[in-house]
């Protein structure tokens, strides 16, 4: 018995491995995937309702409503990220692997923009046809909001592994996360909005893809450090 | 080799042990004992690289852990209180996901989860096992796992005589293959190998 | 050099001589605040388009540079802490946030008042300055939030150590976004654009007034550094034989 | 009196200067009374404990 042995485990098996089992979880439990995108769907209908319907207003805000409301609904599927892993003794099992948790922490965070972000963009179009916007804007919105989930799961993955295990665990993530948050909203709203007073809209895209690229650098390994220290 | 020189642990004020230390050689077993509260599982975790010692060195086949987790990590299944399981996913998914944390064994899967009187239970999600039976599959997670050192974390909880038999059997059989098992047990247990003793 | 250091960094060592050289920081400090005070206020002649309200920049300026600095402190204690196991790094990070809550605060609070007159309101969202320490703020609020949830000491150091690193890479993207939100109108800020360049009789109390925020703000963490060491190390003997020490003078 | 009143600004920038002499006035004050209160505390027990032994 070594422990270099042939069946060991490579770095991309095990991301996808974890990844796939999240996928799996996420599978038999529909609700977890379904009830941000009601969440998502209810916030924006709220803003109507509490604006008045004048069409002027909503054609305004809506880039806004739904940026807003995309962060929101992101940030409360984040609670539950790691949450049944620490309780039921999986993230002990992690912590010990051969893999690194580094690749376990990126799967993990790959499967959730995957139950997620990606559910938010493919029905973002649908709440945004309800405030009028055109479907030029509505297929940067998309864009932009693919982007921005990416890096919105990344950071919301460190700020779930900070607070996992702690009381009041809600708020605190929403605390940790929301001002981290902050230039992902800017840019996604901003262009969409851009775009939609008719200017161009490479400039956000492309801040939103640097930024994607340089949190998903470095945010598995601060998820990795914060899961360490969580679960001591 | 697992040897530990002038260990020691602290849990939040209190000082659990000091200067501790013990070397485990393959074909032995080493048992942490004492009362609840003692701080077995604190030492169980440090062991297994969950929390750090406050001063110390752990050294697997002569280099310090610190240095190698990853290979340490690869030579060690750890069973812990939680079995770490998930309540969704059925007993085959559950012991499938093992292969991405560490290296399997060629051990014959089906035999294997007949002798822990398991089969019959593949296709059920995990909710549906006894605590009991649940321990089992953690049972199966050792056996399944080609990993040297084993650490139990009371591994009789809520095990039945003859689960508790068999417990004995696998690690006799394991310690036999020149494995080495680390155990945190709070009752005697009778082993015919060596045993080293570790009272907290 | 790394002995040097060590011996620096022990928990007896600094107690004590953080103790002895506060009043270097704290003295140089109120006089240089003092003067630069009198001067802003009084001899300092008054902006040729805000008028006296300028003087406002005496105390807002310093105080943002501050709120930025406390943060970069907070940030390299936290990753020192971190990456070398010095506790007392740790504990610097500890004191450091409130006072850097303190700064933003400030720093907002005069912005606010400045713009009152200037803008006619009591908050531009066009300036992004203002908007940048807005959210600089809320960092701190994350950052103090997590650490007070923690129990465990040394695990809530380590914790708010991650969060701090990552607030650090992300307060530079903040402000450029923020920069970049703002631009998309005309905003007005509070740095003069265009004008002359400002008269020395302007500057030197400007300066003295940053350089005197910065000895305080050090008399500051120092003193609140001791209390959080005197408070981790508790139930060691150094402790112990000091306050027993200190009983037995009285 | 004119110097204080500095045109219609006055009350503006007095305000700025008296909220940051506060601001380090309660800094200053907090840290002395928050070291008081760690050293009285460790104090009590030390006390305590020398009654013990």
């Amino acid at each position: 018995m070594t422990a270099t042995d042939v069946k060991s485990p490579g770095l991309l098996a095990g991301l996808i491995g974890v990844a796939r089992r999240d996928l799996l979880l996420a599978w038999k439990r529909p609700g977890d995937i379904l009830n941000p995108l009601f969440f998502f769907a209810m916030v924006a209908a709220l803003f109507p309702l509490a604006v008045g319907p004048s069409a002027e207003q909503l054609e305004f805000s809506g880039p806004a409503v739904l940026w807003v409301a995309a962060l929101l609904a992101m940030l409360l599927s984040l609670n539950s990220l790691f949450l049944s892993d620490y309780e039921d003794g999986s993230l002990d099992q992690m912590l010990v692997s051969q893999t690194p948790l580094t690749v376990l922490a990126l799967g993990k965070s790959i499967a959730h923009w995957l139950t997620s972000g990606l559910p938010l963009v493919l029905v973002s179009p649908v709440v945004a046809l309800t405030f009028r916007m055109p479907f030029s804007v509505i297929g940067i919105l998309m864009l932009t909001l693919l982007l921005g989930t990416i890096s919105l799961s990344m950071l919301g993955s460190i700020g779930a592994a900070l607070t996992v295990g702690l009381h009041r665990g809600t708020a605190l993530l929403s605390l940790v996360v929301l001002p981290l948050a902050m230039p992902v909203l800017i840019f996604g709203s901003r262009t969409v909005a851009l775009v939609a007073a008719g200017d161009g809209a490479a400039g956000g895209l492309y801040f939103l893809a640097a930024y994607a690229v340089l949190v998903l650098s470095f945010a598995p390994f601060a998820t990795a450090a914060a899961l360490r220290i969580s679960n001591e | 080799m697992l040897s530990g020189t002038d260990l020691s642990l602290l849990r939040g004020d209190c000082c659990l042990f000091t200067d501790l230390s013990f070397a485990l050689n393959s074909g032995e077993l080493l048992l942490l004992e004492g009362r609840n509260g003692s701080g077995k599982t604190s030492l169980m975790r440090a062991l297994a690289g969950l929390i750090e010692f406050e001063s110390g060195d752990l050294h697997w086949d002569g280099v310090a852990v610190r240095k190698n987790r990853q290979a340490f990590h690869a030579s060690l299944v750890w069973m812990a209180h939680r079995v770490g399981f998930k309540a969704d996913l059925t007993l085959v998914e559950n012991l499938n996901f093992e292969a991405v944390l560490r290296p399997q064994s060629d051990v014959d899967f089906d035999a294997l989860l007949d002798r822990l009187g398991i089969s019959r239970l593949q296709r059920l999600p995990m909710r549906s096992l006894s605590a009991g039976q649940q321990r089992r599959v953690a049972l199966a997670r050792m056996s399944l796992a080609d990993s040297p050192l084993w650490m139990m974390d009371e591994p009789f909880t809520n095990l039945d005589r003859e689960g508790r038999a068999l417990v004995m059997k696998l690690v006799d059989e394991h310690l036999g293959d020149g494995g080495m098992c680390i155990m945190a047990v709070h009752q005697d247990v009778e082993v015919d190998k060596t045993v080293q003793r570790i009272q907290l | 050099m790394w002995k040097f250091i060590h011996k620096m960094a022990s928990p007896p060592h600094f107690y004590g001589l953080a103790a002895r050289i506060i009043p270097w920081f704290a003295v140089p400090g109120l006089v240089l605040v003092a003067y630069a005070t009198y001067a802003g206020l009084f001899v300092a002649p008054a902006d040729y388009q805000q008028g006296d309200a300028f003087r406002i920049i005496y105390v807002h300026v310093p105080a943002a540079f501050l709120s930025m600095m406390t943060y970069m402190i907070m940030a390299i204690s936290a990753g020192i802490g971190l990456i070398w196991r010095i506790k007392l790094a740790h504990a610097v990070a500890a004191a450091a946030a409130p006072l850097g809550a303190w700064f933003t605060f400030l720093a907002l609070a005069t912005g606010s008042i400045w713009g009152r007159p200037m803008w006619g309101t009591w908050w531009e969202w066009g300036d992004p300055r203002l908007t940048s320490e807005l959210i600089m703020l809320f960092l701190y609020f994350g950052y103090m939030a997590l650490r007070g949830a923690i129990d465990d000491t040394a695990k809530a150091d380590k914790a708010s150590a991650v969060l701090a690193l990552v607030g650090a890479v992300n307060v530079p993207i903040i402000h450029f976004s923020v920069e970049w939100w703002s631009s998309l109108h005309q905003g007005a800020t509070l740095v003069r654009e265009g004008g002359p360049a400002m008269d020395m009789s302007m500057l030197y109390p400007l300066l003295a007034m940053i350089l005197g925020f910065k000895l305080l703000f050090s008399a500051l963490l120092l003193r609140r550094v001791r209390t959080e060491v005197l408070y981790r190390e508790r139930r060691t003997r150094w402790v112990r034989e000091l306050v027993l020490s200190e009983e037995a003078r009285s | 009196m004119e110097a204080l009143s500095m045109g219609v600004y006055g009350p503006y920038v007095w305000a700025c200067f008296i909220m940051t002499a506060m601001v380090f006035v309660i800094c200053e004050w907090r840290a002395r009374v928050h070291h008081r209160d760690v050293y009285s505390d460790i104090a009590e027990r030390v006390r305590a404990l020398g009654e013990k032994q």
